[in-house]
């Protein structure tokens, strides 16, 4: 099949998924059977699409313009591919998850849910395909839009005052800064195509350099830089797989995945570093003041949550620091991160489904009853944390090469400090499920879907560690 | 018979009329409306065509040459707004049948029709005449028929509404054809092209000026520039479903392509916009109209009431394209006259739907709880043309925004580029209400029929609102014909 | 002096171009409003009338022994525009004698008093 | 004030020649002063006359509502008809040029009908009015009473 006959059936094929599963709401297992076999059939196509990129292939397809000069265009370059990967591959892990824990809680609206699941991952895919700002931005607003009927699921007061925040600030800061930035840009380079060096090298310097940088990181709200990350904690009212695929990997990495994005192609690597010069320092505060906040939170996947933003922001400042090193620190922890918060979140789903809880202080002993899922559990701290052997070790160790090699000591230090609060707020748990004593309960593991799922997920963070070649290989080939 | 194209336009519709009447009959009305309709759209095709291949088309009413006789004249300006109404009216008259039926008495029907037919033809003249007094003439026909109409509404308040409506029309025509009269005085020539030639000479400017204010004022209550759109919430609000959507996306516009040609090809818009403060104003006006009357659009209960004041809030988009006064926000402008006519004409149509199975006179926001279960397409339709409203990308209304925003951008005019990009956040609010209601709204009052509207009104409906969605991402003709159109307004000139 | 007076006829015109604003905005009474919304339109046809006349001109059919004519068009225009005033007052008081019998009273006042109450 | 002699005899008298001259404006209107305009409503105010003395509903016996009605769809429809003939004939809308050999005679031809449609129109629109608002004014005090 033709490059554009593939990158096309990567949006179709999840929006059809999408119809589909729609269709057959009235019958659950041929709609679950339809969303697992959409997903395996986009990883299958993202994945023969891999080997062609990584030889330096860059498939590419157009739509019609959307307006004079600014076509909607996708064009699948190394960054994106590693992100279509991670989106699609774990679709279909969590996509077996949602089955069990959908079931195992008697949620009502499945078909909504599924139909919506699979459009947002056709959101997050169109972001990772996306050849120029315009289809970036597009695909970006229409994530928002669908996956706010899965944050308000529940449909009662709190969904509602979740989804509100979550729409409104997402909303309000695309559109405030995102859009406008765009505009800039646009005016600017009369150009809105990602192209490899930067449009912007040249046309802008000094304070206006760093004010657009500003509108495009406090802009791209998914990436959930303080202040702007209030939605994500708000976001985990939805189902637990909601939280653990979109809000731990497709939303929030369509968020830094972007940012990596405008700061590869739309600014440049050789852009130079005065205009970077703040957002190191914002993202080291998210990270910071994101880790106390998880070490005082006593809610399970609010803890996660405030884990999340601060992750998030490790890759945003490898990306502020403008070296090859920090760069593919960068790239890497967007997998890393991902494999490792999806198990975080199933285990905590898992518990919710097995024992009906919810708070971390009600965890204690639970790991003897789930010893699966908590073992789980402590390899996805492990990799957030970045102890070997889990993923983040690798990822974390590419990023302190690289604020060595910008002798950014600040940066440096952020992330020592960071580990150690990781650590304080991630090992408790472990200790109190597998060390304290609890009441005595009669329930044991989840479901089989989730345990399966969860134990997955797991063994990609431990695998990712001994073998980062092709994540690698994809990083490098962005320098 | 190409040649007698601008004629047709409007002898259609005007024929139509009468004939509706002397057959009497409601079914014939509606046959004829809609045949009428579908003919005028095919009409305003083949002029875009036609403009598009030879420029502009030059009609001589009765043989008789202008300047002495009454010019038709299409351009791309005109013929943008004249396929934006004709295709509007192409929609909207399907969906009088069911709509009409359940909301008007049945021997009035004809009526109805022969009323939205020579509405329907005034707005197609006050866009395709090229003559200042036969402007007002076509003008006086479209608003007493939207009078006429709008005074049909199922509630008593539509009789008010249409009564204040009238007195500010009739005012505003009034103005307009003071202005006229002044422009005549001084030019001695009716004819809009030889009268924008003769002002050229005129020595002695104060009578243009006032004739300036005149105008401005007059067209500016008709299009309910803000502060002069206190007419515009009630008609909107209480006059049947399907003129409401007709009225609500046809007839502003016209009144603002009435403005745009005064302001770029009638008066010498080199002074207007340097030596007066025009762009100030405009710019002023637009920002308090999109602000305003976005805000008052959050705290309104009623939900036709809601949309109509964001209607004023998206005239004030319009407006503030013109004052703005460069290629990239005229474009805008003028995609906007098309854009929130599909828009808000899907809206309208979509809560005519829902007016028709509530059985209810009234649509209080609490009213649509439950929507998203009871009618999930109209529900997913009203969602779609908000996001349009909004702005978001894949939808007109985000066409629109990035033209202005481009445009204010060019103008270094960056406050204005934080005030547009802020009102479509209000705009967030207001058309969240809505979709919150329908989808996570506490049970609240029981319909009283559940289940879709009729397919006669659900397809149409529909398909306005797969309009929001096509315009957002083909821009061909919208972007391409409005920027003609700009070009045209801005070179003509200067 | 002879200036103003000369122009005796605008002066009329603007008086009652503002008399029936005034009356359209004071006035509470959607009859009396109409009689302003007249009067207002009334000025218009004097403006456009009063100009079209030449001293010692004649109506403007051809005719042996005359030379001066006076300009038809603005009579043209005004009788359209007398008739679009006709069918504006016609529909105006229409609607106001429906809502006498929506609402008992044609009092602005009071018809907003009622449709509060209503509500 | 059907009741009333001398008014009944001289609205008798009188009506006949209100509609004869209404006629005579009518076609003297393509050589002076005159034409459908005029003519139309003289020949309304006859008929009004007519109803104010014997009553609306001897009045509505002699032209009864719903033939106002089409008279004033015909009276547009016939001025928009000779428009549209002088399309079908080769010419603009409205031109009356073409609708004879002679242009001259054209004209006349174009603005008779044109007239004949306007006096129709009028007619129709004054009576229509005057019916309207006759006919509520009853049961307004009916309601009242």
């Amino acid at each position: 099949m033709s490059y554009e006959t593939l990158l096309a059936l990567c949006l179709a094929i999840p929006a059809g998924g999408a119809a589909l599963v729609a269709l057959c709401h009235r019958w659950p297992n041929l709609r679950e059977a339809v969303s697992l076999a959409s997903a395996a059939a986009l990883f299958l196509v993202v994945l023969s699409l891999s080997d062609d990129v990584l030889q330096g292939a860059r498939p590419a397809l157009r739509f019609g313009e959307m307006l004079p000069g600014l076509a909607i265009a996708l064009e699948l370059e190394p960054l994106g591919l590693l992100f279509a990967l991670i989106a699609s591959g774990l679709w279909f892990v969590s996509g077996v998850y949602s089955i069990g824990y959908m079931r195992g809680n008697d949620e009502a609206h499945q078909t909504r849910f599924f139909a919506c699941f699979a459009l947002a991952i056709a959101g997050a895919v169109g972001v990772a395909l996306a050849g120029n700002l315009l289809t970036l931005y597009l695909f970006y607003e229409a994530l928002t839009l669908v996956t706010y009927p899965l944050v308000t699921h529940h449909g009662d007061a709190e969904a509602r005052r979740g989804g509100r925040t979550y729409l409104a600030l997402l909303l309000l800061s695309s559109m405030l800064f995102l859009l406008p930035a765009m505009a800039i840009t646009w005016w600017l380079g009369g150009t809105l195509d990602f192209t490899p060096g930067g449009i912007l090298g040249g046309k802008i310097s000094g304070g206006a350099a760093a004010g657009l940088l500003a509108l495009y990181a406090f802009g791209i709200g998914k990436a959930a830089l303080m202040p702007i990350h209030r939605w994500l904690p708000a976001a985990m009212v939805a189902p637990t797989p909601v939280s653990a695929l979109l809000h731990a990997v497709a939303v929030v990495k369509a968020g830094v995945f972007s940012i990596v994005k405008v700061v590869v192609y739309v600014f440049g690597l050789d852009f130079g570093a005065e205009a970077f010069a703040w957002l190191p320092w914002v993202a080291g505060f998210t990270i910071v003041a994101a880790s106390i906040v998880a070490l005082r939170a006593d809610n399970l996947k609010r803890r996660l949550a405030y884990s999340t933003v601060s992750q998030l922001s490790y890759v945003v400042l490898a990306a502020a620091l403008l070296t090859p090193l920090s760069l593919v620190g960068a790239v890497l922890h967007i997998a890393a991160h991902a494999f490792g918060k999806i198990t975080l979140f199933f285990a905590a789903g898992a518990v919710y489904t097995a024992a009906h809880k919810t708070e971390v202080s009600q965890l204690d002993g639970v790991g003897r009853r789930m010893p699966w899922t908590f073992a789980a559990f402590g390899i996805g701290a492990l990799s957030m944390i970045g102890l070997p052997p889990a993923a983040g070790f690798v990822s974390k160790w590419y990023m302190i090469s690289g604020a060595l090699a910008a002798e950014h000591w600040m940066a440096l230090g952020v992330i020592v400090a960071s580990t150690l609060l990781n650590a304080g707020y991630f090992l408790p748990i472990v200790y109190r499920a597998f060390f304290k004593e609890g009441n005595a309960e009669t329930h044991g593991e989840a479901p089989l879907s989730m345990v399966a799922a969860l134990v997955t997920t797991a063994a990609l963070t431990i695998v990712m560690f001994f073998w980062a070649d092709l994540p690698l290989a994809l990083a490098r080939s962005l320098l | 018979m190409l040649e007698q194209l601008p004629a047709l336009q409007v002898v259609l519709p005007l024929l139509a009329a009468p004939l509706i009447v002397l057959v009497g009959r409601g079914g014939f009305g509606w046959a004829a409306a809609t045949a009428v309709s579908w003919a005028c759209l095919a009409v305003a095709i083949g002029l875009a065509l036609r403009v598009a291949e030879v420029g502009v088309i030059s009609y001589a009413l009765g043989s008789w040459p202008p300047p002495w006789g009454i010019e038709y004249r299409v351009d791309a300006l005109s013929a943008f707004v004249l396929v934006l109404v004709s295709l509007v009216a192409a929609i909207a008259a399907p969906y009088a049948r069911r709509s009409v039926a359940a909301e008007i008495e049945r021997d009035r029907h004809y009526l109805f029709y022969a009323m939205y037919c020579l509405c329907l033809a005034g707005l197609l003249g006050m866009v395709i005449t090229g003559d200042a007094f036969n402007l007002f003439v076509f003008l006086e026909i479209s608003s007493l028929a939207t009078y006429v109409l709008i005074a049909l509404g199922p509630q008593r308040k539509a009789l008010v509404a249409s009564f204040q409506y009238l007195l500010l029309g009739t005012v505003g025509a009034t103005f307009y054809v003071i202005g006229v009269g002044l422009l005549y005085l001084k030019t001695g020539t009716l004819n809009l092209a030889d009268m924008a030639e003769r002002l050229r000479a005129v020595e002695e400017l104060r009578p243009v000026l006032a004739a300036l204010a005149f105008i401005t004022v007059g067209l500016g209550l008709k299009l309910a520039l803000f502060p002069l759109h206190a007419w515009l919430p009630n008609a909107y609000a209480y006059s049947p479903s399907m003129v409401s959507a007709f009225v609500a996306a046809t007839g502003t516009k016209v009144s603002i392509y009435a403005l745009l040609r005064y302001y770029f090809t009638v008066f010498d818009p080199a002074p207007l916009f340097e030596t007066l403060p025009t762009r100030e104003l405009f710019i002023a006006l637009s920002v308090a109209a999109m602000v305003i009357a976005s805000l008052v659009a959050v705290f309104e209960r009623d939900v036709k009431r809601l949309f109509a004041y964001s209607s004023v809030a998206q005239v004030g988009y319009i407006t503030l394209g013109l004052g703005v006064d460069n290629l990239d926000s005229l474009t805008g402008s003028i995609v906007h006259l098309l854009n929130h006519g599909v828009t808000k004409g899907a809206i309208f149509l979509l809560l005519g739907g829902v007016a028709l199975k509530s059985g209810a006179v009234s649509m209080s926001i609490g009213s649509l709880s439950g929507l998203g279960r009871r009618m999930p397409l109209t529900a997913f339709g009203l969602v779609i043309a908000g996001l349009s409203l909004i702005g978001i990308p894949g939808t007109a209304g985000f066409i629109t925004k990035w033209y202005l925003i481009v445009g204010a951008i060019e103008f270094g005019l960056w406050w204005l580029v934080a005030v547009i990009v802020a009102t479509s956040l209000i705009a967030v609010a207001y058309v969240w209400r809505v979709v919150e209601a329908a989808y996570l709204g506490e049970g609240g009052e029981a319909p009283a029929k559940t289940g879709e509207a009729p397919l006669g009104m659900l397809v149409p409906a529909l398909a306005m609102t797969a309009l929001c969605v096509y315009f957002g991402f083909d821009t061909s003709f919208s972007v391409g014909g409005a920027r003609e159109a700009a070009e045209l307004l801005l070179r003509g000139t200067r | 002096m002879t200036e103003v007076a000369a122009h005796y006829s605008y002066w009329i015109t603007i008086f009652l171009m503002v008399a029936g604003m005034y009356i359209l905005i004071a006035r509470g009474n959607l009859m009396k409003k109409l009689i302003g919304l007249a009067t207002l339109q009334t000025s218009v046809y004097l403006l456009y009338i009063a100009p079209g006349k030449l001293i010692g001109g004649t109506a403007p059919i051809y005719a042996e022994g005359f030379t001066t004519y006076s300009n038809p068009l603005p009579h043209v225009l005004i009788l359209t525009a007398i008739v679009v005033g006709v069918a504006t007052l016609a529909l105006g008081l229409a609607i106001v004698v429906r809502i006498r019998e929506a609402y008992g009273s044609i009092e602005e006042d009071e018809i907003l008093e009622r449709d509060r109450a209503a509500d | 004030m059907k009741n009333d002699i001398i008014l009944r005899v001289i609205a008798k008298l009188t009506i006949p020649f209100m509609l004869v001259f209404a006629l005579y404006v009518q076609f003297h209107g393509d050589f002076g002063p005159g034409g459908g305009f005029q003519a139309g409503v003289i020949a309304a105010a006859a008929l009004v006359f007519y109803a104010v003395i014997f009553g609306l509903a001897a009045g509505e016996r002699l032209v009864p509502g719903w033939i106002v009605e089409k008279m004033l769809a015909a009276g547009v429809l016939l001025y928009a008809g000779v428009g549209v003939a002088g399309m079908a004939l080769g010419g603009n809308y409205l031109d009356y040029f073409v609708l004879a050999h002679d242009p001259v005679h054209g004209q006349h031809r174009g603005i008779f009908w044109v007239e004949a449609g306007v006096g129709l129109t009028v007619a129709g629109v004054m009576l229509k009015i005057f019916y309207l608002f006759a006919g509520r004014g009853r049961v307004d005090e009916e309601h009242e009473t």
